[in-house]
């Protein structure tokens, strides 16, 4: 018998449809991932296991626990059930602590409720559990508070309470998407070895199939609700027999077909003047006030970066998260002034000057935000969004000329002129996007800034998405400076890398030879800890020889 | 939901019956609706002082009784010379103030002096301004010159302004009063009540009560809640004559309706144009309804009258019948006076129900002529400043509550801004009259001058509301002058 | 407390507002006290100004629905004239509090700084006082009267808004799409009026609403201690302070000039949460 | 902690000398002369201006301002113009009736308030909670004058079952006093009460729909416990705040209150004062009130580092 089963599941909230007949399962000792898309149902899924679906929430079919009906099981079986046989591991680990109780409280507060037993008991067996998940007692003692941990640690107290009394089921949604590369492989270490320690069984929910690929030993294929493929993970993602698991496995590794001209131009724009320079950049923020007059000693987020960029290159800023990226990123648009340093666009240093004179640099230099649903104002047309860069010609256009303008650039980036006047949200993620990039594109520019341009889409439309910067770049020759964490979309679209960690410059080069030899210690942990789909089954594969 | 009335009924009967009397009590809380700034009658005009301490506390050499006569007080008889310009008072033996000094001539002297000093901060320094010097004789007897005989001298010395203090406590007579009085005073809680008690030492007829609490209630709602809980068993001069009818048919309550000294009046300001015109005035006054007033503005209490004097004054001349109310004729006079087409003018009200809801009343009355009247609500201080000192106003109407003030109308500078030469002539020649036939003859020609001048516009004399516990008596019914005389107050037995 | 940027979906915010009862009900009843007051402008059963002793404290009949108060007018009548004042000092009070505190607030987000902080510790000075103790000492200065009630609640009106819209100000100005308009060259100003402003309108009306019903609150407060409109003109507070002292004889009196205050105020804050929860989008997304 | 008590401190200290001199300015300008209020409406000219002289008024603004708040600082709060007795004296009389009348309210408004927003919140959508949230809409559109002149109707004049105003004074026991601000503090507690139900409420709906909630239920602990342990905690944040705000309204209600009532409290003292043009009154009692809610709103902001470690700093 199976340790959990689920079979032929049904959900439905305020009558809407999210799960139509799922059927899983699950032995002692062993890793299922749940994949999908967002909006597949794999945290419903996990939600309708733990029974905790949100208000409104209609279920029919079977979930069976060590052969225990779980939706039939009453409030005070499941509350006996949770955190003792069954825990579960959040995807966001900055919301998923009480910001008012130490650390220690709330590790203990599941023992003392399941274990029965006093205080002291508890604490010294949170104590012991939290120094497993890698916060020993000496560094992070148990008054510690949420917020004086970081996102990392914070997750880890989070795996310390799902796992502290040893469940024999852990549900662990998403448990890295919020962290990097970094923290995310030292996290499914984690999690890998507690499921082997104690033979517990995990359901890994993610969307990620290089994650899944390294961890699971089963793999359901989740999409709008209803299962597509299911079965032992390197077979599934090595025989891609559905087609739909083909065009996941296939987005994930995807390459933009539209390859550069040959490298010889580019070297070519090399003794050209540099379109961007950027020279011994610092950024520092004044530390906290100590007392009446004391300061403690200030932060240098960006501390004395160089670097410069030429037209038509296509340069990748990576880095762990908090390296001073997106502060970098900010100063080179002037939306922030820098501590010391210059940065020259065109010729001309940003710093210091105003706003009437940024007004023709700005024109040749736009942006691209991460994300598609807080980079318009809500209250806008796409009309009014996409025109608003517009502001900065010099020439007075005519609303028919102006809507003229969108239009074009909305067919440039794949959108039809008849979506004029709608408002963003009548968009999808990935046509958000495309708003993004025509917003930046409609005053010719010379540069765009892009941070993290798809970290927050589903694969395919990633996929879609680079093929557009790909196109962007090569045909038009606008000049990208992406910022990511994630290097398989660095190695996608870019010619070259700078490697940034703890507000400096550790390394830089091409791509493809930064990411395939990595010098820099800084730089191989990154691209080792980097999942990549390939790499992981290759490596199952030989195992299982 | 009966089970809950039930219960209440239950615990207001506990409550009733624990707090129901049961011998001759000696206290007695008196709600009053003024606190008293301070508590010396030397040194401020505000009826509230008097309305605690006259005769409680102070007492001058004479005193005015519920009737309105001058009685022998402090001083137990006295003499006056032929050309009426000496008068010696004979004082009482053995009477002590309630420091325990001793009450002679010298205190006399003292007071008198200090109220006619330079420097004086007495209210009234006109009351002293006969007297041409002051002497002793010997410890009990004492002899006021005056500058010119002045036939109200002795009712003069019977005001609050006028009772004597000693120097050993003149000073912080203002917190703590010192008087020859038959109660002391024993407490103020600011804000709340003034206590005073019981002088066993009193030299006069000892008094019923043991204490007397005076409580401060300046609004009328919270005045009739206070009577109708019996948290106080008397309030002398209530401030809601609209709950007359609902105390009258509770028989906890006796209610007396009493004649007071305050003429109220709405005062126009004769120096300003377009009142200048006597004619203006008159038709003011054929267009005022004074009944309507009084029934609007204070459910009926209230006597009309036609010129400055209270109706219950043997002096008195019924003038109402001058300006009956006519609003034909008062716009025939608007017309004469060139002002058919209406003129907009404010008044201005002080804070007192009489003037607040009069003044409604008024104004709709006069809108009917043609003047639109804009109510301008002030506070007394206001009032003060704007209307009595600086006579910047139109119209506004209060209570003139000091007793026989009918000389107002001669001072020069009051802010009526009235001035005939005859009316003069008839005041100074009272000053010096003292034979009450002459003078009743010449207040009736001064009265009758006022209400052909239209000066004002007479409305009605302030009637006095008592409210008392149906076991209480000796109280005052009228106030003939501004006072709460508790020396006779006994709870029957 | 961050305003999130709606959706302004007209036809189905028409359509949710017919389904949320509190709406509803807060705009019926707001609508009822409106017509009522605007009714009074041109006609009301008896003139209120006619005093006749000879009808006083008449209990309510079919001739007068409300009675009649102590000077025999028609309470109906003045409640009607009433809800005028009431509603035109909260209304014109409420526009000096957005007039100037929105303004206000938007400039302290966009600057930021040491002018930031100056508004915010005047903001405190005026928060600091206790708002009715404030209007009476400033009728107390300039005298009693509906002007100096409007411009007294008015005053306490700026702080709130002042602080409603920096707060909702300051968490839009790290958002990505005003870090595009501002990479798009768009300065402070611009950007507040064309980004800004359309975001926290949301926030603003639903203050509004609660502000609106705080001043006929405070209003009546002011009337009841005779510092709001002087007669003869009716108001709400006045009329309950002339119906004290006759509660017991006449109860009518106080009765329905006090419905009167708590309908208006109830529909409006009906109204407010309502409006908020119409237009909060966190509600909507769960739809 | 101690850089955020210091700005706090800072900033309250600011304010107060802010307040200070608008409340003074504000004053300065009141119509009416004090001295001429003092000596009633037959006074004398002389005797007024003499009055004058030694009241102080005819100094120049800027000195009468030094000499106040320099007494203000060493707790000399001058003397009263009326009543001639030190403001302190004045004060400290009222401010047994005021504060504990304030406190009371406070109380009952508490006691009333959490527990019913709790149970609301609790039983979210259920009967109990739309009836509850229904009498609190009504609460708050209460004027607090009007339901006391009702609670007086029929408590006091109807039932007779509580004094209808007045203060006995501490004086005559314990008992008579709290019943004489029974009422009082009804008037202003439920209104408000009903205020801080409904903050109480959304506030802990808010926190309920955080994720740390969901972490706690996926530890096993049931729906009242999360209530009780982590969201009543995290919720406490709005309605302190509530509060704090409150109090200033507190204040401000119970000088209409202490009119309806008769109670000799500090809102009477001011209101008298202020129309018989006792300024050093009014601007003693005024700034005393400022610095309450001052005061008040600074220990709201202690209590919100107390109660979330985030502003506590390192």
């Amino acid at each position: 018998m199976s340790l959990l089963e689920i079979e032929k599941l049904c959900l439905s909230i305020h009558g809407k449809t999210i799960l139509d007949r799922i059927d899983l399962s699950l032995n002692q000792g062993e890793v299922r991932a749940l994949v999908g898309e967002s909006g597949s149902g794999k945290s419903m899924t996990a939600l309708a296991v733990m029974q905790l679906l949100p208000y409104g929430a209609m279920t029919t079919g079977n979930i069976r626990f060590d052969g225990r009906d779980l939706l039939h099981a009453s409030e005070d079986e499941m509350c006996a059930l949770r955190g003792d046989d069954i825990g579960m591991v959040f995807q966001e680990p900055m919301t998923a602590l009480n910001p008012v109780k130490t650390i220690g409280e709330q590790v203990a507060e599941g023992i003392r409720l399941h274990a029965k037993v006093g205080r002291a008991v508890a604490e010294e067996r949170a104590r012991h559990i939290l120094d497993r998940v890698g916060l020993p007692e000496s560094r992070f003692p148990l008054t510690r508070y949420p917020h004086q941990l970081s996102g990392g640690q914070r997750q880890r107290v989070v795996i310390a309470m799902a796992t502290a009394l040893k469940p024999r089921l852990l549900i662990a949604d998403e448990p890295t998407t919020a962290l990097d590369v970094v923290l995310q492989a030292q996290i499914l270490d984690l999690l890998r070895d507690l499921v082997h320690e104690s033979r517990m069984g995990l359901l890994l929910i993610s969307h990620d199939l290089a994650v899944v690929a390294d961890m699971a030993d089963q793999i359901t294929i989740l999409r709008a609700g209803t299962v597509v493929e299911d079965g032992e993970t390197v077979r599934v993602l090595s025989e891609q027999l559905h087609p739909y698991t083909r065009q996941l496995a296939l987005a994930s590794t995807h390459v933009p077909e539209i390859r550069k001209p040959p490298a010889s131009t580019i070297a070519s724009a090399n003794c050209e003047k540099p379109l961007l320079s950027v020279t011994n950049v610092v950024r520092e923020y004044p530390g906290a006030r100590i007392g009446l007059f004391g300061r403690a000693p200030s932060t240098r987020a960006v501390n004395g970066v160089s670097f410069s960029m030429h037209e038509r290159q296509s340069i990748a800023l990576v880095g762990r998260s908090g390296c001073g990226k997106s502060t970098l990123a900010r100063m080179i648009l002037a939306l922030d002034k820098p501590t010391s340093g210059t940065i020259e666009f065109e010729g001309v240093n940003l710093v210091g000057k105003s706003e009437q004179e940024l007004r023709p640099l700005r024109r040749h230099m736009q942006v691209v935000f991460q994300d598609p649903y807080g980079s318009f104002d809500p209250r806008q047309t796409v009309a009014r969004v996409v025109a608003e860069p517009l502001h900065l010609l010099d020439e007075k256009l005519t609303v028919q000329e102006r809507r003229d303008r969108v239009a074009e650039a909305l067919s440039e980036v794949g959108l039809s002129g008849a979506d004029l006047d709608k408002y963003p949200h009548e968009f999808s993620g990935g046509q958000r996007q495309r708003i993004s990039i025509a917003r930046a594109l409609i005053t010719r520019p010379k540069l765009i800034v892009a941070d993290e341009p798809v970290s927050a889409l589903d694969v395919s439309i990633r996929a879609q998405i680079l093929d557009l910067l790909a196109f962007l770049n090569n045909r038009q020759g606008v000049a990208f400076l992406f910022i990511t964490h994630d290097l398989s979309v660095a190695r996608a679209i870019t010619d070259r890398i700078l490697v940034m960690h703890e507000g400096r410059i550790v390394e830089t080069g091409d791509t493809s030879s930064v990411l395939d030899q990595p010098t820099s210690d800084e730089a191989k942990d990154l691209v080792h800890a980097s999942p990549s789909l390939h790499r992981a089954l290759k490596r199952r594969m030989q195992e299982q020889g | 939901m009966s089970g809950v009335k039930t219960l209440l009924a239950v615990g207001a009967l506990l409550l009733a019956t624990s707090s129901a009397a049961m011998a001759a009590r000696t206290d007695l809380v008196l709600g009053v609706v003024l606190e008293p700034p301070h508590l010396d009658p030397t040194a401020g005009a505000a009826a509230a002082i008097d309305e605690i301490v006259y005769s409680n506390v102070f007492e001058g050499l004479t005193r005015i009784d519920e009737t309105g006569t001058v009685q022998p007080a402090l001083a137990e008889s006295w003499t006056i010379s032929d050309d009426e310009k000496v008068y010696t008072f004979k004082l009482h033996g053995g009477v002590k103030f309630h420091d325990g000094t001793t009450f002679d001539a010298e205190d006399v002297k003292f007071s008198l002096d200090r109220a006619r000093a330079e420097n004086s901060t007495n209210a009234q320094k006109a009351l002293f301004s006969a007297i041409e010097n002051v002497e002793l004789v010997d410890p009990a007897t004492v002899k006021v010159t005056l500058k010119q005989p002045q036939g109200a001298f002795l009712y003069n010395m019977g005001w609050g302004d006028a009772v004597i203090v000693a120097p050993e406590s003149a000073e912080t007579n203002k917190e703590k009063p010192v008087g020859t009085g038959p109660f002391r005073f024993a407490d103020w809680a600011r804000g709340s009540s003034i206590t005073i008690t019981r002088n066993p030492e009193y030299w006069g007829t000892p008094v019923a009560l043991d204490k007397a609490e005076f409580r401060i209630i300046p609004d009328p709602a919270a005045a009739t809640a206070a009577v109708l809980s019996g948290d106080v068993q008397a309030f002398p001069f209530f401030p809601a004559p609209e709950a007359r009818a609902q105390l009258e048919a509770d028989p906890r309550f006796k209610v007396t309706i009493g004649t007071t000294e305050g003429e109220t009046i709405l005062s126009i300001n004769n120096k300003k144009p377009p009142f200048n015109n006597v004619k203006v005035r008159q038709a003011i006054s054929y267009a005022i309804d004074r009944q309507a007033v009084i029934d609007g503005a204070m459910f009926g209490l209230g006597t009309p009258i036609g010129s400055h004097f209270a109706p219950h004054n043997p002096a008195y001349v019924d003038m109402t019948g001058a300006y009956p109310h006519d609003v034909e004729k008062a716009k025939a006079l608007m017309h004469e006076a060139g002002l058919q087409d209406g003129i907009k003018v404010t008044l201005k009200l002080p804070p007192p129900q009489y003037a607040r809801r009069g003044g409604e009343i008024i104004a709709a009355q006069l809108r009917k002529i043609g003047i639109d009247c804009e109510i301008v609500p002030v506070e007394w201080a206001d009032w003060l400043q704007q209307v009595f000192k600086d006579k910047n106003f139109d119209l506004t109407i209060v209570s003139h509550t000091e007793p026989n003030d009918i000389d107002i109308y001669s001072r020069k500078d009051y802010y009526f801004g009235y001035d005939n030469p005859n009316f003069d002539k008839l005041i100074e020649e009272l000053n010096i009259t003292s034979d009450e036939a002459a003078r009743k003859d010449l207040y009736g020609k001064a009265q009758k001058i006022l209400s052909d001048d239209a000066v004002v516009g007479f409305l009605f004399e302030l009637a006095r509301m008592n409210v008392w516990d149906a076991n209480i008596e000796g109280y005052w019914v009228n106030a003939p002058i501004q006072a709460n005389d508790l020396t006779k107050v006994r709870w029957k037995q | 407390m961050a305003p999130q940027p709606t959706i302004p979906e007209t036809q189905s915010v028409m359509r949710r507002a017919r389904g949320s009862k509190s709406f509803m009900i807060g705009l019926a009843i707001t609508a009822i006290i409106a017509a009522a007051a605007a009714l009074s402008f041109v006609w009301t059963p008896y003139d209120v100004t006619q005093i006749s002793i000879g009808d006083k404290l008449k209990p309510p009949s079919l001739e007068h629905w409300f009675g009649t108060d102590h000077f025999g007018r028609d309470i109906l009548s003045m409640i009607m004239v009433g809800a005028r004042n009431s509603i035109a000092v909260a209304l014109v009070a409420v526009g000096i509090g957005m007039g100037l505190g929105v303004p206000l607030g938007c400039w302290a987000a966009a600057r930021g700084g040491w002018l930031d902080e100056a508004l915010m510790r005047l903001n405190d000075v005026v928060f600091a006082f206790p708002a009715l103790l404030s209007a009476i000492m400033i009728t107390a200065i300039f005298g009693p009267g509906a002007v100096n009630a409007i411009i007294a609640i008015g005053i306490f009106n700026i702080p709130v808004f002042a602080r409603v819209s920096r707060a909702g100000a300051l968490a839009l100005w790290p958002r990505e799409f005003i870090l595009a308009a501002r990479a798009s060259g768009k300065g402070k100003l611009m950007i507040t009026a064309e980004h800004i402003l359309p975001n926290i309108a949301n926030l603003l009306l639903v203050q509004g609403t609660i502000q609106f019903a705080l001043g006929i609150l405070a209003e009546a407060s002011l009337s009841y201690v005779g510092l709001g409109a002087q007669p003869p003109m009716p108001s709400w507070g006045r009329m309950l302070f002339e119906a004290q002292t006759m509660i017991a004889i006449a109860p009518h009196m106080a009765i329905f000039p006090g419905l009167a205050i708590v309908m208006t105020v109830l529909g409006l804050n009906l109204l407010g949460d309502g409006l908020s929860d119409l237009l909060d989008p966190k509600l909507r997304r769960q739809k | 902690m101690m850089p955020f008590l210091l700005k706090r401190i800072g900033t309250g200290a600011i304010t107060l000398l802010l307040a200070s001199i608008v409340v003074f300015a504000m004053l300065d300008v009141v119509p009416g002369d004090p001295a001429r209020m003092m000596l009633g409406m037959n006074a004398t000219e002389d005797a007024v201006q003499a009055l004058r002289e030694q009241m102080g008024l005819n100094q120049p603004l800027i000195m009468r301002y030094m000499s106040w708040l320099g007494g203000f600082l060493v707790g000399d709060l001058g003397r009263s113009y009326t009543y001639s007795v030190p403001v302190s004296q004045l004060v400290a009389e009222r401010a047994v009736v005021s504060l504990p009348l304030a406190l009371l309210a406070l109380f009952l408004s508490t006691a009333i308030a959490i527990p019913v927003g709790l149970y609301s919140a609790s039983h979210r959508g259920k009967a109990a909670d739309t009836i509850a949230m229904g009498a609190s809409q009504l609460g708050v559109a209460i004027p607090n004058f009007w339901f006391a002149l009702l609670l007086v109707y029929v408590f006091a004049i109807a039932l007779r079952l509580l004094p209808a105003g007045g203060f006995p004074g501490w004086t005559a026991g314990t008992w008579p006093a709290l019943k004489a601000l029974f009422l009082p503090a009804i008037a202003l507690a439920l209104p408000q009460a009903a205020i801080l139900a409904r903050v109480t409420r959304s506030a802990l709906l808010d926190v309920l729909g955080e994720d740390f909630v969901r972490t706690a239920r996926a530890k096993g602990l049931s729906r009242n416990t999360v209530l009780w342990r982590h969201a009543l905690r995290n919720a406490l944040i709005p309605v302190f705040t509530i509060l704090g705000l409150q109090f200033s309204f507190l204040l401000a209600g119970t000088i209409i209150i202490e009119n309806v009532f008769y109670l000799p409290g500090l809102g009477r003292l001011i209101f008298q004062a202020i129309t018989q043009r006792d300024l050093i009154v009014v601007e003693s009692v005024v700034m005393l009130l400022v610095a309450t809610v001052i005061v008040v709103n600074l220990l709201v902001d202690l209590s919100y580092a107390a109660i979330d470690p985030r502003l506590r700093g390192t």
